[in-house]
Order: C-alpha cells, then sequence, then structure tokens
C-alpha cells in the first residue's frame, strides 16, 4: 500500500508537527507537557526521515525513524526519573522551579 | 687497541650511571673504585690506543658507533676521531684526570662539609670525563657541542657542590651563566657554518670552509671565539674562574686547571682551518690571549687566597695557549696545554693536600713556614711553581719559549712577544710569593698532614711529569703536531725570556720575604689604589654588576608586574567581561533556551534559503 | 464480506466462552456452576447479557468522565481489530497484512490505554493501583511477547500470518521453538490479564481492581475485551506454533477451518484449566518473573535460533 | 483522490497535536498525543513504510506515552493541577511563541516549497525485510551505539528513580 503524495506535502506536514510541538515547549510551564512536546518534535522529524526515504524508496529513512525512536525512548527514560525527581524536591512541575543552573 | 677506542668514553659514563643509579648506596671504598678506576681503566685504553695509532703512522683513524639523528639530508652521528690533537687531548684528560681522581679517593674521603657527597662526587667527576671526552674525540660539531654542554652542566654541579652554603650556588650559577654567554655565541657560530657549509661533520666542513668568503670566515671565527673565550676564562668572560674556587679542590684542578678550561684552545686548533682564512679573527684570538694574560698575571699578583693565586694563575697561562694560537704557533700552543695541565694539576693538588691539612684554610698570609712540616705538598709546591715560572729545563720552560719565539717573529712586530715576556716576569713574581709567604718565614699554624700514598702519590708522579714532561714528550710531539721550534736559540729574544723569569723570582724573593722594603710605595695612595683595583680583578665585576646585573635586575623590579603578561590579562579581561554578559543570556529557564534555538532555526533556514 | 459474521460471531462465541468456562470451573473445581438457565444453562449468558443492558448506566461523578467510557471501548476495540488479521482457514481472513504479526503486538500494546485510563478516570485508590499495576505489567510481558514470536519471524521469514502458516506444512513450529512457545504462552496469559496474571484486578486486595467502579454495559465491554483477548490469544498460538488449519494427511477429511477451531479451542480450555489450578503469585514475583527469567530466557533462544538458521543446520 | 489518503491522517494528526499542547489535563493531553501518534503511523504506512508504522503503534504509542501516563498516575494529577495549568496558562503567555513560530512556519514554508525537484513524488513500499538487511549492515554501528544509549538511559533512570535522592538534600 503505497500512495502517490508530493513529497513537500509530507514535509509540510512535519513542519506542522514540529512547530506545534515547539510552540508547546515555548508557552507551557508543566515539564510533563513540555516532555510531550519534546515527542511531538521528534515524531515531526521522524516524519521527514520516512518521507525522505519513502522519496527514493530506501529503507534508511525508516532506519533513521527507528533511532530517532530508539532516542526518544532513552530519553523519556531518564526524563520521567527527572519529572520524579523534581516534583519530589520541588513540590511542583514547573519546569522554571529548576533554573539554579543560570549564569 | 684502536678498535676499543669506544672505552675511552664509556668507561667514565658506566662509572656515573653505577654510581648514579645507586644513589649513594654502594660503600665509599667501592665508590673510590668504581670512581678512580673507571678512569684509570680509559686511560689505559687511551694509552694503548694511542700507542698503536702512533705506530700505525695514519694520519687519523675514525671509528663510527651509530647515527644519531637522520632529518632530511642532516645526518650527524656519533664518530669517535682520534688525530693527533685528540689523541694528546684525551690523553691529558683520561691520564691527568685519573691522577686527580686518585687524589680525590683521599681528599673526599669523610668529608667534613659533605659526607654523604662522596658517591655523588664521584658520579659528577665521571661525568665530566666522560663529557669532556666526548668533546675532544666528538668528529661532529654537534657531537662536540654535546660535549661541551656536558662540561658545563658538570662545571656546575661540581663547583656547588657545596650547595648547603648559598655562595657556592651562586659562584656555580655564575659559571653557569657566563659560560652560556659564550655558548649562544658558538651556536650562531655553529648554526652560520652549517647554513654555509651543509654540514657539521668537522672534518668535511674544514675541507669546504675554502668556499667561504672572508667575511663570513671572520665572523664564524670570531663566533667560535666568543665561545672559546666564554669556557676558558678569557677576558672579557673571565670572571667566572677564580669564583669557582667554591668547589672541592680536586674539582679545581681537573676541571679549572687540567681539562675543561682548555677545551676552548681545543676548539680554535680543531678549527685551525677557519682561522687560517681568517686573519682578523686569528689576531683577535691573540689579543684576548694577551689581554688576558696580562690582567690576570697582574691580579694574581694581589690575591691572599691560594687557590684564587692559582685560578688566575690558570687564566694567565691559558692566554698563552691562545696567544700561542694567534700568532700561529698551533704546536706550541697545544704542548703549553699538555705542560700547564700537569704543573697546573700539580699545584692545585698540592695546594689541595695543604688546605687539608690546614683545615681548609685557604689565605696563605695565615700559613707560613709550611715547608718543614709538610715536605711533600712544599716538594710538590716548588716543582710545579719552577715550571709554572719556566725555569729552564722544566716542562713550562720548553713549552712557553716556543711560544714567546713564535710570538717574536710574528708579523706585527714583537710587541706580542713582549707581553708575553712581561708576564712571564710577573709569573714569576706571583708566584715567588706564593711560596714564600706560604712555605717560609715563621710558622703561624699547626698542620695536620693526614695524606696517604693515594693523594701523595699522583703528587709525586705529576711532578715528575712537570719536570721531565718536556723532554719526554718531545719526540712524540714532534711526530705528532709537526716542528717545534723547541731549542732555544741563542738569540736575544731567548735570553730574554730566559732570564727574566730568573730575576722575577730573585726580586720577589727579596721584596717578600721582607729583605727589601717597599712599604713606602705599596702604603702610597697610588700604590694602595692600584693595589685594590688589581684585587679586584680589573673591576671586571664591578663593571659588570653594573652594567648588566643592576639592570637587569632593575629591569626585574620593574617587570615584576609582567609587562608582557599584560596583554594576556587584558584578554582574559576582556575574555571575562564577554563571559559575564553571555552569562546573563543563561537564565536557567528551558523555555528561554528552546526560544532562542528557534530564533537561531530561522536564521539558518533564511541562510539556506538564500543561497 | 467477513466482517459482519465476524463480529457477530464473536459477540457469541463470548457469551458463549462466559458460560462454559464457569461451567468447567464448576466441575475442575467440584462445584456447581450456572446450570438453572435452559439446558445445563446454556442461555446463562444471554440472562447475564439482557441484565447488563437493562441496568442503570451510571458514571461516577467524581471521575473523568470521558476517560472513563473510552477505556471500556480501547479494551474491546483493540482486541476486535486483532482479529482482522486473523486467518481462520485458507482465504477466510479479513485482510492478509504483510505486518500482520506487527498488527497484533501494536493492537495488544494500545490495549494497554484501556486498563490504564480506566483505572485512572474511576479516580478510585484500587481502581488507581489496579491500573498501574496493569501499565507495569502488560508493557513488560509486551516486550519478551513480541521478542518470543521472533523466532517464528526468523524461521518463516515473514510477519504475515498466512505465511508463517503455511511454512509450517512440514513441521509446526512447535519443535523448533518450544522455548518461544512457552514464552508467548506465559506473556499471552499476562496481557489478556487471565486468572494467575489478573493482578490488575486482584480481587482479594484490589476488590475489583481497575474495573471496581464499572458496571452495566461498559463492564460488558471490558469482560468482552478480556474474552476476546483470550480466543486472540488462542487463535495465534494455534497459527504460530500448530501449523493453524494445517494437519497431517490422514486428517484432513474435516474442512481446515473446523481443525483451526478445534485447536483453538484446545488451548481456551487450557487457559481455564490454568485458571482452575493455578494460584495467584504475587505482584513482585510476577515482575521479577518476567524480567530476570522470561527476558534472557528469550534473549537466548532468539539468539539460538539465529545461530542455527544462518548456519543452515 | 489518493491525496485524501494522506491528508485525512495528516489533518487528524495536527489538530490532535493542537489539542495536546492547549490541554490542561495531563491525561486528555495524552490521549490525544496518542491519536497524533496513530494518524502519523497512517501516514507512514500511506507512504509505504509498514515496519515503521508498526513501530509507531508498538513503541511509540503502545510503550512510551505509556510511560507518560504511568507517571501521571503515579503523580496523581488530579483537578488541582488542572486548575494550576489554568494559571499558568495565561492567554497572554501564547503572543510571543505564537508569532515566533509564525515567523519559523512562514520560513519553513518558504524553504520547502522552494525546494528545487518539487515534483518528485513518493510511492514506493518499502518492507520490513529491506529495512532489516539495511539496518544489520551498513548501519550496524548505529544499532550497536543504540544499544550503548539505551544502556545508558537504563542505568541513569533506574537512578533517577531511586528514593534516596532526595534524602540526601536534608543536611
Amino acid at each position: 500500500m503505497a500512495i502517490e503524495v508530493p513529497v513537500e506535502h509530507v514535509l509540510l506536514v512535519a513542519a506542522g508537527l514540529f512547530l506545534l510541538g515547539l510552540l508547546g515547549v515555548l508557552v507551557r510551564r508543566n515539564i510533563i507537557f513540555l516532555l510531550m512536546s519534546l515527542e511531538v518534535m521528534m515524531n515531526s522529524a521522524g516524519l521527514a526521515f520516512i518521507a525522505a526515504g519513502a522519496k527514493w524508496g530506501a529503507p534508511d529513512g525508516q532506519i533513521m525513524f527507528m533511532l530517532i525512536l530508539a532516542l526518544a525512548a532513552a530519553e523519556v527514560a531518564v526524563a520521567l526519573g527527572l519529572v520524579l525527581q523534581i516534583s519530589r524536591r520541588f513540590d511542583t512541575l514547573d519546569v522554571d522551579a529548576a533554573s539554579e543552573l543560570n549564569g | 687497541m684502536l678498535e676499543y677506542l669506544w672505552l675511552v668514553p664509556a668507561l667514565p659514563l658506566a662509572g656515573f650511571f653505577a654510581l648514579f643509579v645507586t644513589e649513594g648506596k654502594l660503600p665509599d671504598k667501592i665508590v673510590a673504585v668504581i670512581g678512580a678506576g673507571s678512569v684509570g681503566l680509559a686511560a689505559l685504553v687511551a694509552l694503548g690506543a694511542g700507542m698503536e695509532f702512533v705506530q700505525s703512522g695514519e694520519a687519523s683513524y675514525a671509528q663510527s658507533l651509530w647515527t644519531w639523528m637522520a632529518v632530511g639530508n642532516f645526518t650527524p652521528s656519533i664518530t669517535l676521531y682520534l688525530d693527533p690533537l685528540s689523541l694528546v687531548m684525551s690523553g691529558v684528560i683520561t691520564g691527568v684526570g685519573f691522577l686527580i681522581h686518585l687524589f680525590a679517593t683521599g681528599y673526599m674521603w669523610k668529608d667534613h662539609q659533605e659526607p654523604e657527597g662522596y658517591s655523588r662526587f664521584f658520579a659528577y667527576m665521571n661525568l665530566f670525563v666522560f663529557a669532556m671526552l666526548m668533546l675532544v674525540l666528538g668528529d661532529n660539531l654537534l657531537v662536540l657541542f654535546l660535549g661541551w654542554e656536558g662540561v658545563g652542566l658538570c662545571s656546575y654541579l661540581l663547583i656547588g657542590f657545596y650547595h648547603r652554603d648559598p655562595e657556592n650556588g651562586y659562584a656555580a650559577r655564575k659559571a653557569f651563566v657566563v659560560t652560556r654567554v659564550g655558548d649562544t655565541l658558538m651556536a650562531i657560530g655553529l648554526f652560520l657554518l652549517f647554513r654555509e657549509l651543509g654540514s657539521l661533520d668537522i672534518q668535511t666542513a674544514l675541507g669546504d670552509a675554502g668556499q667561504l668568503d672572508a667575511g663570513m670566515a671572520t665572523a664564524i671565527g670570531l663566533l667560535l671565539l666568543g665561545g672559546a673565550v666564554g669556557k676558558s676564562a678569557q677576558v672579557p668572560l673571565q670572571t667566572w674562574l677564580p669564583d669557582a674556587m667554591a668547589g672541592p679542590t680536586p674539582v679545581s684542578a681537573l676541571i679549572h686547571a687540567a681539562t675543561m678550561v682548555t677545551a676552548g684552545v681545543y676548539l680554535i686548533a680543531r678549527m685551525k682551518g677557519i682561522y687560517d682564512l681568517a686573519p682578523v679573527a686569528q689576531l683577535a684570538v691573540a689579543i684576548v690571549g694577551l689581554v688576558t694574560l696580562l690582567i690576570s698575571s697582574f691580579t694574581a699578583l694581589t690575591q691572599t687566597d691560594i687557590k684564587r693565586i692559582l685560578a688566575y694563575s690558570t687564566m694567565s697561562q691559558i692566554g698563552y695557549m691562545f696567544m700561542a694560537l694567534g700568532v700561529g704557533a698551533w704546536s706550541a700552543g697545544i704542548f703549553h696545554l699538555m705542560t700547564h695541565a700537569f704543573f697546573k694539576a700539580l699545584l692545585f693538588l698540592a695546594s689541595g693536600s695543604v688546605i687539608l691539612a690546614l683545615h681548609h684554610e685557604q689565605d696563605i698570609f695565615k700559613m707560613g713556614g709550611l715547608w718543614r712540616k709538610l715536605p711533600v705538598p712544599f716538594a710538590s709546591m716548588l716543582i710545579g711553581s719552577i715550571a709554572l715560572v719556566a725555569v729552564p729545563l722544566t716542562s713550562g720552560f720548553y713549552s712557553k719559549d716556543a711560544i714567546l719565539l713564535t710570538a717574536w717573529e710574528h708579523g706585527t712586530g714583537p710587541w706580542f712577544w713582549a707581553g708575553g715576556v712581561l708576564a712571564a716576569f710577573m709569573t714569576a713574581l706571583y708566584t715567588t710569593r706564593m711560596m714564600v709567604v706560604a712555605f717560609l718565614g715563621e710558622t703561624k699554624t699547626e698542620p695536620h698532614d693526614a695524606s696517604r700514598i693515594n693523594m701523595w702519590g699522583p703528587l709525586v708522579v705529576l711532578a715528575v711529569l712537570s719536570i721531565g714532561g718536556g723532554w719526554m714528550t718531545f719526540s712524540v710531539l714532534d711526530d705528532l703536531l709537526g716542528a717545534i721550534d723547541h731549542i732555544p736559540h741563542i738569540h736575544p729574544a731567548a735570553l730574554v725570556t730566559v732570564v727574566l723569569p730568573l730575576l722575577g723570582i730573585v726580586l720577589g724573593y727579596f721584596v717578600f720575604s721582607g729583605r727589601m722594603n717597599v712599604n713606602s710605595l705599596v702604603e702610597s695612595s697610588f700604590g694602595d689604589a692600584l693595589r685594590r683595583f688589581w684585587q679586584s680583578g680589573w673591576a671586571f665585576d664591578w663593571v659588570y654588576y653594573r652594567v648588566f646585573v643592576k639592570p637587569f635586575l632593575w629591569v626585574a623590579r620593574v617587570n615584576k608586574g609582567d609587562v608582557v603578561d599584560l596583554a594576556f590579562r587584558i584578554t582574559a579581561a576582556v575574555t571575562r567581561g564577554f563571559h559575564h554578559v553571555g552569562a546573563l543570556t543563561q537564565t536557567g529557564r528551558l523555555r528561554w533556551y528552546a526560544a532562542n534555538m528557534a530564533i537561531g532555526l530561522i536564521v539558518v533556514l533564511l541562510i539556506v534559503a538564500s543561497v | 464480506m467477513l466482517i459482519l459474521p465476524l463480529a457477530v460471531g464473536t459477540l457469541l462465541a463470548v457469551m458463549f466462552l462466559q458460560w462454559w468456562e464457569r461451567r468447567l470451573l464448576g466441575w475442575w473445581q467440584d462445584r456447581q456452576g450456572p446450570n438453572r438457565v435452559g439446558w445445563f444453562g446454556v442461555l446463562q449468558g444471554v440472562a447475564d447479557g439482557i441484565k447488563f443492558i437493562t441496568k442503570d448506566d451510571w458514571l461516577p461523578p467524581f471521575g473523568d468522565r470521558v476517560l472513563f467510557v473510552l477505556a471500556p471501548l480501547i479494551v474491546a476495540g483493540s482486541m476486535l481489530l486483532v482479529l482482522a488479521v486473523i486467518p481462520f482457514a485458507p482465504e477466510v481472513h479479513v485482510a492478509d497484512l504483510n505486518i500482520a504479526l506487527l498488527w497484533f503486538l501494536a493492537m495488544s500494546s494500545l490495549a494497554v490505554y484501556g486498563v490504564l485510563l480506566g483505572g485512572f478516570a474511576s479516580n478510585n485508590k484500587y481502581a488507581l493501583l489496579g491500573s498501574l499495576r496493569a501499565a507495569a505489567q502488560m508493557v513488560t510481558y509486551e516486550v519478551f511477547m513480541g521478542l518470543s514470536i521472533m523466532g517464528v519471524v526468523i524461521h518463516a521469514g515473514s510477519f504475515s500470518l498466512v505465511d508463517i502458516v503455511e511454512a509450517q506444512r512440514d513441521l509446526w513450529f512447535i519443535v523448533p521453538q518450544f522455548l518461544g512457545f512457552a514464552i508467548f504462552f506465559i506473556a499471552g496469559l499476562a496481557e489478556s490479564h487471565r486468572l494467575p496474571f489478573d493482578l490488575p484486578e486482584a480481587e482479594h486486595e484490589l476488590t475489583a481492581g481497575f474495573h471496581t467502579e464499572y458496571s452495566g454495559m461498559k463492564f460488558v465491554l471490558l469482560m468482552c475485551g478480556e474474552y476476546v483477548a483470550v480466543i486472540v490469544t488462542s487463535c495465534l498460538l494455534v497459527l504460530l506454533f500448530f501449523g493453524g488449519w494445517l494437519v497431517p494427511d490422514f486428517l484432513d477429511f474435516l474442512p481446515p477451518i473446523v481443525w483451526f477451531g478445534v485447536k483453538v479451542m484446545v488451548f481456551i480450555h487450557i487457559f481455564v484449566l490454568l485458571r482452575a489450578a493455578i494460584p495467584r503469585p504475587r505482584y513482585d514475583q510476577l515482575m521479577s518473573l518476567g524480567w530476570k527469567i522470561l527476558l534472557p530466557l528469550t534473549l537466548v533462544n532468539l539468539l539460538v535460533t539465529g545461530f542455527f538458521v544462518l548456519w543452515e543446520f | 483522490m489518493d491525496l485524501a489518503l494522506f491528508w485525512i491522517p495528516a489533518a487528524v494528526a495536527l489538530a490532535s497535536t493542537l489539542l495536546v499542547i492547549t490541554r490542561k489535563n495531563a491525561a486528555h493531553a495524552l490521549i490525544y498525543l496518542v491519536v497524533s501518534l496513530l494518524s502519523v503511523a497512517v501516514i507512514f504506512f500511506v507512504l509505504g513504510a509498514p515496519f515503521a508504522a508498526a513501530l509507531e503503534v508498538v513503541i511509540y504509542a503502545g510503550a512510551i506515552v505509556v510511560l507518560f501516563l504511568f507517571v501521571v498516575m503515579m503523580l496523581n494529577l488530579g483537578n488541582t493541577s488542572v486548575m494550576r495549568e489554568s494559571r499558568w496558562l495565561r492567554p497572554g503567555m501564547w503572543v510571543g511563541p505564537a508569532i515566533l513560530v509564525s515567523i519559523l512556519l512562514i520560513t519553513m514554508v518558504y524553504v520547502i516549497v522552494g525546494l528545487p525537484n518539487a515534483n518528485v513524488t513518493t510511492g514506493e513500499m518499502v518492507g520490513p525485510k529491506a529495512v532489516g538487511n539495511e539496518l544489520f549492515r551498513p548501519y550496524l554501528l548505529a544499532v550497536e551505539l543504540a544499544g550503548f544509549l539505551l544502556l545508558a538511559a537504563l542505568i541513569g533512570a533506574y537512578h533517577l528513580g531511586r528514593r534516596y535522592l532526595e534524602q540526601r538534600r536534608e543536611p
């Protein structure tokens, strides 16, 4: 099942997803929403890779997507551990509470 | 034996390593055996190799060991090169060196100043002998330079041997720094030579020396002279030698009389081919020698420290050698180098036994009447002195006479001869002064002679050599170095050179034993000023302190805050300022960072799109 | 074409199964079981259905209404969707995807949401604990459920279930892949959170676990999901390890679909038998069994399988 | 007609993603995130990448987002957190980021539309076998690296998840 879709349409959708994710990162203060937005952004990157791979009929795009997947899994595992720690320490999920690393 | 030539430097090096790695844990007797034995064996090998070399009748012998490094077409090799010059030098170094080592085994025994330093002392001495042998045996100027610097290092270590007294450390530093001035000049000379001729191999370079234009040859000659002046304590870099007497007396004998200071003489003799092309440089050599000769012999007359007298005497004798090389008496210069090594080592060692017997008393005016109490040192001193004064039939007479006769015939007139004769007269004067004041007259101290055979044995051998060295080596040196006009002709000049020292002895005896009163002359204001001027070594230290040391210290004080570093500190401050500004952007707020990344992304995309 | 009969048949099968399981349990545990409605209580399912439909459709006022309604739909829907890729016989299937097996894994992983959201939306501490357990348990067992069937995929060289069945014409994969079968069986048990692995709804500690607040038709949907999961897991066991509709030649007097049904029934009975026979483990025992024993075993199985396939023994 | 098969899931994905970033209730947002991921999976399938589609569902939707939900449940983000979210999410907060993102959107659209060979269309099917062959041959090193990364994440998550970290804070 493969349908002919102009590649720039897919890229536009990927860009839209990416920007929505970015908007989420910029607006939300809750760290969980932030992480969700990050997932959206990574997913959009994966979509762009898949589109590129599909354009050339090459499996490389899917492989890149799998690597992104591994990255996302690793990131979520660590980030959720951090979320638990932050919620225990600061008793809030506000990312700005954890801004001790300022210059 | 020739094929074992490599053993000559290798044995002292092995001795050094043996003493070095054991860190002074060996018993002193074994240290003595290793320290003196390694040099003794090297002397035997050198003797055997030398005899075989003389018998073979070859002009030179080269033993190539290995290639040091290969950088492009620059491939200096470690090659030992034996010719008459280096044979004489290595014979003196190992032979006299061995006798001094032997003496030192007694002199340094249970040394009260540095009881733990016995092994260290011999390690340094062995290393010194090794470096000196590399200096004279290397057929490459780079190897020569290696030995040259090694000698400087060992000199530094040995002058500062009694390092617990800061004065000695100062003397060692002074020797090191002053000779470094000469070494720098020499290094520049070597660079020039390499640039012009493309090789540092001595024989190749001398063979190609004809390609040099006159100016370049003069420049190289003068630069090499600079190096030689530094190492051989000639004017104007002579000031370190008197202070170098801070080291133990065997060190003074070995380094500052017999071997190291002659390295400059060796260098100029070795580079004869260059000086043949540069008469100006050669004349400079002669002038340096003459000036040093005069200055130091006048200075020696006013010193009170027995070792300082001998140090200035050494300077003046090396001045003779330089003058000899400068006026073209190449063989006579080397001949004088050898005889001087004999009698000056004898003098130093004998004075060493005196000093040891008097519990490190060095002021001659606190001695007196020692001849009865210390017969062997006195006899040795006496023999050394007459050789130094060049009384006829002693070794010093033959060599000095040969030099003066050549100077008489020099193209610029008899000026060098006159200076040499004047200095010879002065030599007689100060030597007599030293002997009369220290050994005759009334007894002022109670000496304690503890010398054993390992101390007076070398004295006897050296005394024999000082007397007979002139004849014994004649035939050999004739063959080796070419004809020496050694037989004093019945010639006005020759007569003067014979008679004047004898006059000096007589005059000195009467003056310094008190039989002739010259107090009015000495105590006049002019005489006193002159005496103080001479005693300070013609005020060289005073001038150098004001011209070099004080301005340098001033610059250092001004530069305490490090002016050069200012540039870096300003850079650092600016960077830190930027850092503070940049740190303001680092808010620790994730969303701020994300927004910045988004802006960056926009910029990058715009750049990509516009290309 | 096949979708409608499949849906209706599945619902009927669930009704039947629900009664049949209780009957079997009654026999095995030496008690009565439903035996009043109809012949041997056959119509018990129908009676239950009428009861559930007529019940008040209650929503907990303290919970999250949207998610509360959504959860049973996900549970039932995801399992029903798996049925779409199961070939009951040659040419008897809704869709022959070339990634049918992955489809099954994807759907079973989505099923977690039903349990999780159900417990979360109830806003009840038993439900919350039950769904937390469910999440951890199902995510855990999903890992080696996927890995255990990769041995089969290696042998068959395809994700398509039809291809996998066809690849077993000579030898059922139960022989080379016994370890894979055992692990898949255990993981399937845990995925459908059937006894003895029904810790999300362990009634003696958590009342009824994640579905404590559920009643009426939403409860029916949850039940449906569970029974469909049992059926689906049995189907896959048969398809992956027991040759699907294939039987030895001397047995082909019946059509393939019948043989398939027979095999599936055997596994459903085994599921029920396990429920009757084995006590429930502790939660931590369940997790350490998964991570410390089954996962390494699965990896070893995969490694050995790969080794043998690559060297063509 | 074919394009509809692409644009319908794409529209769903965009809409649900917009809902993800605007929800106040974390659980609802996660459900919309799952919907978004599922529609992206459909897009993958449509683009001829069935293996990636399956992985998207199994791992992204089935494991990663479940972890999110798990944490949300552990922290028990109830009505108080929803109220806090509405305090944090004042309408004025959207203005700046929205402007920034719009600029970026315009730039991206400009770049994408201006791509040189815009007429090339996708359409080839790349099955799991091709992916596997490629993955374990030229990309073997990347697989190993991903393995390292996951192991590191495992250890990091294990460490971060322990309770003693917070006790150390007390003097």
